[in-house]
């Protein structure tokens, strides 16, 4: 049997088994999903440098399933994510109900988003689409919890999306006749489709919802921090990809590589989309950013932030050059692994304390120092700090826009990734410093098999701060896949069009070294008088702060930064969504009043119809 | 001088020059002497020349001035924000208040002799002393931080329950957390 | 025995008058009678379908005179599909209900010989080649609807049916007019002959008809604004009876229009105005629908506004339109009945039948819920169910029709589709711990029919070539008019 | 061989020129203010005898394992920048022989975010402490720092544009080509990146993260003896790094060791001027100065730049 096939079918049957086997026991469907994942992974690992292509027919359309590199290089995040999270899932879901729907949706989305990448036509692409999209829903709203919310947003949103893919895909149909991805990057080639730039507004718009572009992201955060995190960590990290995934084949494949750069217009509508699409990147990063660091829920910030970083992926995309698709790229996988880390490391938390509200925890490092680790680790690769390997999408980003010459775009997206370091701090702080609770004096650290799986993530990042050409040569690969002709990259060594380069290697031994000279200085010099103190022992003008208070600063934490930046909040896009939603509500009304209930007024309504139509079909035929 | 560098190793010298000449002080407006420390650190007297300045924090003073009288809820205080200092630390008292209880020797709530709660270097004398009184008595206290005899900490340490014990006795709600200062 | 369609007809009508007399003998036969009489037709429909492969259609003809004469049912495949689903669903429901009223048989016995009535008359409408018994079996089917739809005693049922009647027999005499004036004209009442003869007819005056017809079926196709009657009727007859209103009795109505546009008429234009009226009908009832409290309320504009996606399909007209049509019919019927069997259930204990009141129902009813979960997911069209091929379909149409608003606007009310369905899950998902009450359980023959309408669901939503054959063969019968009118004509004599 | 040995000893000649120039700078600023205060001052060497009597504590205390890091972090932030910069002009001979250091495998960006990497461990070190100031001056300083970025980024952008190079030596290799330092041909882009500076060096009316009389010295308010000192060095040679990097990005580098003193100090006097005539912000005012004019003259620069 085909693997691909096999792949997809062990995640569906997976799912189902997951689901049935909950009748029997509660812990069951846990196992069955690791079980399912690590076959589907293996499977994946074992094959994927062969050649796999598949095609069938179904009702008179012929799906095709291949892998190629550009696909490859997402399955990695996927299956590499979708591991992690369900051995982590395990103990995070240990005490939970309703466990079978949760796997079942879990496999379902993995499976789904697996599909996605290997569809190599339209109508599977969709149908994969769209089971990922009603499977993460129904993990979003698995908890019963703030349905209406987080629910319905994330389906409308998700369906606005999907429509308008919908749309452009049956028009690519009509026109040329196939639902084949290769036909339609074909008939761009030869411009054989005439509306050619409605077609892929929409299949942007439909990619744009999944990605969380401004103004299509207001589910995302209330979907992202409604979500079990096991789930989380692959909803942000992989699922948000897929809209990446597509939208690098629309912005790049058919804008860049259409062969109609010489048509004027064309170039200058594919230009234009690109720069807004570009520009609503930079925006989606500044202005999630900014809502990420008033948040007081650790889930929340990490939701905002996903918007902000993919909006970094969407600039590199839109910018198209090599060196900014390449950093998305990057940028997509780091991301996946960081935010996947975070997400593990928010979800232990709220497993041992039963909460991610920053405002109740603190002074957790002592509690849980292998989590504060992950985090910390993460953080940094989150800021842009180097040695970790966020720096190194960054840079690339960076040289990328400066190098194209999108000069305030560089400024925005410097803006933006600045006040990141502040939503940085407020997650490591408001989780794991400050004073510690003696509330949450008996809590220990998560258990192994959540641990290992961020520990996992965290040593990535580290890795790759040194050694991104690990992750390079699979994303030149897909780049190659894309159109890019001649992609270099080094192991160590990151370098742009104007040749300046930064070399990572004499950063990290820089770093090292400096590091070490530090600490030993430090660390030997007055050992004997060096002490540790409890973290309730602070000088508060003399005054005692008894045990049972606690002085961590928790609420308002940036409030001098919002009252300076209060134009900027004072317009909130879920608010206008939400208006709009109650003002059409409200106006769809009236069709209520049509419908009188009234015996008489429907029958004056068929005799009016009659006349009516009398008169005007009188004329029309 | 000269004897005192003979009694000293040369880095300990340097050291005890180093913190001679840099003292940061912790000014606690325990009283009405409060009202000097300002005139002695700004443009008047110019403390700053002999190296004195303030330090915002305990963990970083290194001089801790008792500026008059002590009520008992304040004295809480003061020794809290003395244990938090670290060693070598050197405490100033101002003003006969400190001394022997000064005007209000008999009050009820008033200790008289700060000797006896945590060991002082200086006793500055007068009500109040003056800002060229202060800068005498910092200087009196380098004299000694440089002969290496100022070491504040150490005998507080080494004499801790006679201390804690008259701490006790007047301070009758004693509810100083067990921290490991 | 020879099966032939007339049994379609013959047979219930016969068991219809049994039915009383049997129930004497055992009053379990007032139930089990109808049960036989659509497990006969689900026999019948195989062994026709069957017998369609090796002919093109077979012509019935009734008390020995030959078509353009005599009154005739008429097998192609078309209606022997829809005919097929009619007898399915109509089994489908009498299984479901087999336990409904079970204690007093009185009502029940009444129930089971409306309902076998009214499916029979929905046969009757498909399978029917003379357009003055279309209006009779047109006028079983109404008058069987309006007893079902006051059938619990009390105010609002008697409101419903009345409102129902009105405007039904507004339909039954505009049909009416429309076949005497067409009979005064072309001198026949078969339809093969009518399409023959309608170039007979003055322009003025087939437009005329046209209208007449169009809006007399409009009522039963839940046409905008004709569609007053279907709300209230829905919501106010008993539960799998809304199943019937929606996957059986509508298509009745839309088959007749179908037919009498498709193979009657020869104007051209009328496409355009199948669509603007589908569309009116689809924006105006999923509109409705998004503001609705009363669950079945809003499953009834639902209905009412696929019933207008399939208006649109038919009016563009194309061969994948109509195989979209058919597509959406066949899962309108599937996943609205499952959708009106599930929320029977679910509204079992509810007095005022508000959505409101479901809060927290999954936990009481977790198949049931999961049942209509699954319907909504069906519904709105998303893979891998049955309901998202339909909708590919008819998207695909209407693009290469090169309706590119048409698309959006169908795709933005599908949103709004959404919005109200996911509503409603999420009411009967959302965690309530206060709700106290104790709702019936299902019953082992309606947990039955909806497992079947799920994996059917399900099965063709993952292989939908089980059924596109099927639909291929009817919509060309469809499109084929000449074929239909010479086949009616000249092959049918009398054997 | 002989070129690592050459090299770890230029790079330690750096080191500890840095750390002095800076602590120098810190004395001098200290003497200069006491003598606008109509004061005597201390010594210029005070915040060496200070340095010293810091390393002399006996006890020192910290708070937690990221307590203890912090300072390192610090140092290794200052120690790593200063690797990467080139102190003096590529073209002087100094600069050849003693102090080309890493300077070739970093660029701004590079600088831009590694001069982070510092305050981020300064941050989780004042966050482990549980002291409410430390975390409130953190927070002031991160929210001034996306003040004074966004002018500052803006006339990097403006450099960097110009010279179409992100490479520092660049830079400074064209400003002398040109013979026209940045500072003369974008002015518009210097004076932005001069405002943000006054933000960096948080001098008052830009010292709201130490803050002493609400505060108490705010991040570093728990930290005491030898945690301090290592801040004050790492402190020191960040002044150092700032202010080279200003004489390198706009005045063209210096090609010898006085000269880049005299560029250096010039600039310094800036936010020090600036700082003794003002009172100080709030936090909001600040972001809002920063957001002011320095952004429109960043914006400017730009425009300027690439036209």
């Amino acid at each position: 049997m085909n693997t691909l096939a096999l792949i997809i079918l062990i995640f569906f049957s997976g799912a189902t088994l997951a689901y049935l086997s909950s009748l029997i026991s509660n812990k069951l469907p846990g196992w069955v999903a690791l079980l399912t994942t690590m076959t589907g992974t293996v499977l994946f690992y074992m094959s994927f440098q062969n050649e796999q292509a598949l095609s069938f027919s179904i009702i008179g359309l012929n799906l095709e399933w291949a892998l190629d590199n550009y696909t490859i290089l997402f399955a990695h995040i996927i299956f590499g994510l979708g591991i992690l999270a369900s051995l982590y899932s395990v103990q995070y879901m240990q005490n939970k109900s309703q466990q079978g729907s949760f796997y079942a949706n879990f496999l379902l989305s993995i499976g789904s988003m697996f599909g996605i990448i290997i569809s190599k036509d339209f109508i599977s692409f969709f149908i994969f689409w769209e089971i990922m999209t009603w499977s993460s829903f129904l993990i979003v709203v698995w908890n019963g919890i703030g349905f209406r919310k987080n629910g319905i947003w994330y389906m409308a949103m998700s369906a606005i999306g999907a429509y308008a893919m919908l749309t452009a895909i049956v028009l690519i149909n009509s026109e040329i006749g196939t639902y084949s991805l290769q036909a339609f990057f074909n008939a761009v080639q030869e411009n054989a489709i005439d509306n050619l730039m409605l077609v892929s507004i929409l299949l942007l718009i439909g990619f744009a919802v999944k990605a969380a572009l401004m103004p299509l992201h207001i589910w995302a955060p209330r979907a992202y921090s409604n979500t079990p995190a096991s789930y989380t960590s692959v909803f942000s990290g992989a699922l948000s990809k897929m809209g990446v995934f597509g939208m690098g084949l629309v912005l790049i494949r058919v804008f860049r590589f259409s062969g109609l750069q010489d048509n004027f217009d064309y170039a200058l509508v594919s230009q234009f989309t690109s720069h807004v699409l570009a520009w609503l990147g930079g925006i989606t990063a500044a202005i999630a950013t900014l809502y990420a660091l008033v948040q007081k829920d650790a889930k929340k910030l990490l939701a905002y932030s996903s918007i902000a970083q993919l909006g970094y992926i969407v600039i590199g995309l839109a910018i198209g050059t090599k060196l900014a698709v390449m950093s998305a790229l990057f940028l997509a996988i780091m991301h996946a692994v960081f935010k996947g880390a975070l997400f593990m490391a928010v979800g232990a938390v709220e497993r041992q304390v039963g909460t991610t509200d920053m405002t109740k925890i603190s002074g957790l490092i002592r509690r849980m120092p292998w989590t504060f680790f992950v985090t910390l680790v993460s953080i940094i690769a989150l800021a842009g700090v180097p040695p970790l390997s966020g720096f190194v999408g960054k840079w690339m980003l960076y040289e990328a826009l400066i190098t194209n010459g999108n000069f305030f775009l560089v400024v925005v997206v410097f803006f933006s990734s600045t006040a990141a370091f502040l939503y940085s701090y407020r997650i490591l702080f408001g989780l794991f410093l400050g004073q510690e609770e003696d509330d949450t004096a008996h809590v220990k650290e998560a258990p192994a098999t959540m641990v290992i799986p961020m520990v996992i993530l965290a040593l990535f990042l580290i890795v790759t701060g040194t050694y991104p050409g690990i992750v390079f040569e699979p994303i030149a690969h897909g780049m190659e896949y894309l159109g890019f002709t001649d992609v270099t990259w080094n192991m160590t060594v990151l370098s742009n069009v104007w040749g300046d380069s930064v070399n990572l290697q004499y950063v990290s031994t820089t770093i090292g070294v400096a590091f070490m000279l530090a600490l030993i200085f430090l660390t030997f010099k007055g050992r004997k008088g060096t002490r540790g103190v409890s973290t309730k022992d602070i000088s508060t003008s003399g005054e005692i702060p008894l045990e049972h208070e606690n002085l961590t600063f928790q609420l308002d934490f940036f409030k001098p930064f919002e009252r300076a930046a209060a134009p900027l909040y004072k317009r909130s896009i879920t608010k206008i969504y939400e208006d709009v939603a109650n003002g059409l509500e409200a106006l769809f009304d009236f069709t209520r009043k049509i419908y009188t209930g009234n015996g008489q007024t429907y029958a004056i309504y068929v005799v009016a119809f009659l006349v009516t139509l009398l008169i005007v079909v009188q004329n029309m035929l | 001088m000269e004897n005192k560098r003979n009694s000293q190793t040369i880095a300990e010298y340097i050291k005890n020059w180093s913190r001679k000449h840099s003292l940061f002080i912790m000014a606690y407006g325990t009283g009405c002497g409060a009202i000097e420390i300002p005139a002695t650190l700004t443009s008047r007297y110019d403390a700053e020349r002999l190296g004195i300045r303030g330090a915002a924090t305990p963990r970083q003073a290194d001089v801790l001035l008792i500026t008059g009288y002590l009520a008992t809820k304040t004295l809480k205080r003061v020794i809290r924000v003395y244990e938090q200092m670290q060693d070598p630390k050197y405490v100033i008292a101002f003003g006969s208040c400190t001394i022997n209880g000064g005007m209000y020797y008999d009050s009820y709530n008033t200790i008289n002799v700060l000797e006896k709660y945590i060991p002082v270097d200086v006793y500055i004398n007068g009500c109040m002393p003056r800002p060229e009184a202060v800068i005498a008595g910092f200087q009196q206290l380098q004299d000694k931080i440089a002969r290496g005899e100022a070491d504040n900490g150490t005998r507080y340490k080494e004499n801790l329950e006679w201390y804690r014990a008259n701490q006790h006795r007047v301070i009758k709600n004693w509810r100083m957390p067990d921290y490991n200062w | 025995m020879n099966i032939s369609p007339v049994h379609y007809i013959a047979l219930p009508l016969l068991a219809a008058f049994l039915i009383p007399l049997l129930s004497k003998l055992h009053k379990e036969l007032a139930r089990i009678v109808p049960g036989l009489v659509f497990l006969y037709f689900l026999v019948i429909s195989v062994v026709l379908m069957q017998r369609l492969e090796t002919q093109p259609m077979i012509s019935e003809v009734i008390a020995g005179w030959s078509a353009p004469w005599g009154i005739n049912l008429v097998f192609t495949p078309f209606s022997g599909f829809l005919v097929s689903l009619m007898s399915f669903i109509g089994f489908l429901v009498w299984v479901y209900s087999y336990h409904f009223k079970k204690i007093d048989y009185m009502p029940a016995q009444k129930y089971f010989i409306l309902l076998m009535m009214l499916v029979t008359g929905s046969i009757g409408i498909v399978l029917t080649g003379d357009i003055f018994n279309l209006f009779v079996f047109l006028e079983i089917v109404a008058i069987s609807a309006y007893s079902l739809t006051a059938f619990y005693p009390g105010r609002d049922g008697a409101e419903a049916a009345f409102k129902y009647l009105l405007v039904g027999s507004f339909a039954s005499a505009l049909i009416l007019l429309a076949i005497v004036i067409l009979y005064t004209q072309t001198g026949t009442l078969n339809m093969a002959d009518l399409a023959v003869k309608m170039h007979e007819v003055p322009h003025y005056l087939k437009v005329i008809i046209f209208v007449l017809f169009l809006v007399g079926f409009g009522i039963e196709a839940e046409m905008f604004p004709l569609n007053g009657w279907a709300p209230d009727a829905y919501s106010q007859a008993p539960g799998p009876i809304g199943a019937v209103f929606a996957g059986i009795v509508v298509k009745g109505g839309i088959y007749a229009l179908v037919r009498v546009v498709y193979t009657i008429f020869d104007l051209s234009g009328v496409g355009t105005i199948l669509i603007a009226l589908g569309l009116v009908t689809m924006i105006i009832a999923e509109l409705a629908a998004l503001r609705q409290d009363n669950l079945k309320r809003m499953l009834a504009y639902s209905s009412i506004g696929q019933m207008g996606v399939v208006l649109i399909a038919f009016g563009i007209g194309t061969d994948t339109a109509i195989f979209a049509a058919l597509f959406l019919m066949l899962n309108h019927a599937l996943i609205k009945s499952m959708l009106f069997f599930s929320a029977s259930y679910l509204l079992y204990n509810s007095t005022t039948k508000t959505i409101k009141e479901l809060t927290g129902m999954a936990k009481h009813l977790p198949f049931v819920s999961f049942i209509f979960a699954l319907g909504a997911f069906a519904i709105v069209g998303l893979p891998p169910f049955s309901g998202f091929w339909s909708k590919l379909y008819f998207l695909m149409a209407a693009a290469d029709a090169q309706m590119v608003l048409l698309i959006i606007t169908v795709l933005s009310v599908s949103v709004i589709e959404i919005i109200y369905y996911f509503r409603v899950i999420g009411k009967i998902y959302s965690k309530d711990e206060t709700s106290e009450l104790e709702p019936k359980k299902p019953t082992i023959n309606s947990v039955l029919v909806m497992t079947v309408l799920g994996a059917l669901i399900i099965i063709i939503g993952v292989y939908p070539d089980l059924v596109t054959d099927w639909i291929h063969h009817a919509s060309d019968a469809l499109v084929n008019k000449s074929n239909y009118i010479q086949n009616v004509l000249t092959e049918n004599l009398p054997r | 061989m002989e070129g690592i040995g050459l090299k770890i000893l230029g790079a330690l000649l750096t080191t500890i020129m840095a750390f002095a120039v800076g602590m120098t700078y810190g004395g001098i600023t200290r003497k200069l203010t006491a003598r606008v205060q109509n004061r005597v001052g201390p010594t210029i060497w005070q915040n060496f005898i200070d340095l010293v009597k810091l390393q002399s504590k006996k006890t020192n205390i910290y708070h937690g394992v990221m307590g203890h890091f912090a300072p390192m972090w610090i140092i290794t932030a200052a120690m790593t920048v200063l690797m990467f910069i080139p102190v003096l002009h590529p073209n002087s001979t100094w600069y050849s022989t003693w102090f080309p250091n890493l300077t070739f495998h970093g660029d701004l960006i590079f600088l831009l975010y590694m001069m982070v990497f510092g305050s981020l461990g300064m941050a989780l070190g004042a966050g482990q402490t549980g002291n409410p100031n430390s975390a409130i001056g953190v927070t002031r300083g991160l929210s001034q720092m996306v003040g004074f970025e966004i002018p500052f980024v803006l006339a990097l952008v403006a450099l960097m544009v110009q010279y179409k190079t992100t490479s520092i030596q660049d830079i400074m290799a064209i400003q002398d080509q040109s013979g026209v330092w940045m500072m003369f041909s974008n002015p518009f882009s210097f004076l932005a990146a001069l405002f943000a500076s006054l933000g960096m060096f948080r001098y008052s009316p830009f010292d709201i993260v130490g803050a002493p009389a609400e505060l108490a010295s705010g991040p570093v308010s728990e930290f005491g003896g030898k945690y301090l000192g290592v801040m004050m060095t790492g402190g020191s040679i960040f002044a150092f790094i700032k202010l080279t990097l200003y004489v390198d990005l706009f005045m063209g580098g210096a090609y010898s060791i006085p000269e880049l003193l005299i560029k250096t100090f010039a600039l310094y006097m800036v936010p020090v001027f600036y700082g003794w005539v003002s009172p100080r912000y709030r936090t909001e005012q600040a972001i809002r100065y920063f957001w002011g004019w320095p952004t429109a003259l960043g914006i400017l620069g730009v425009i300027i730049a690439v036209w």
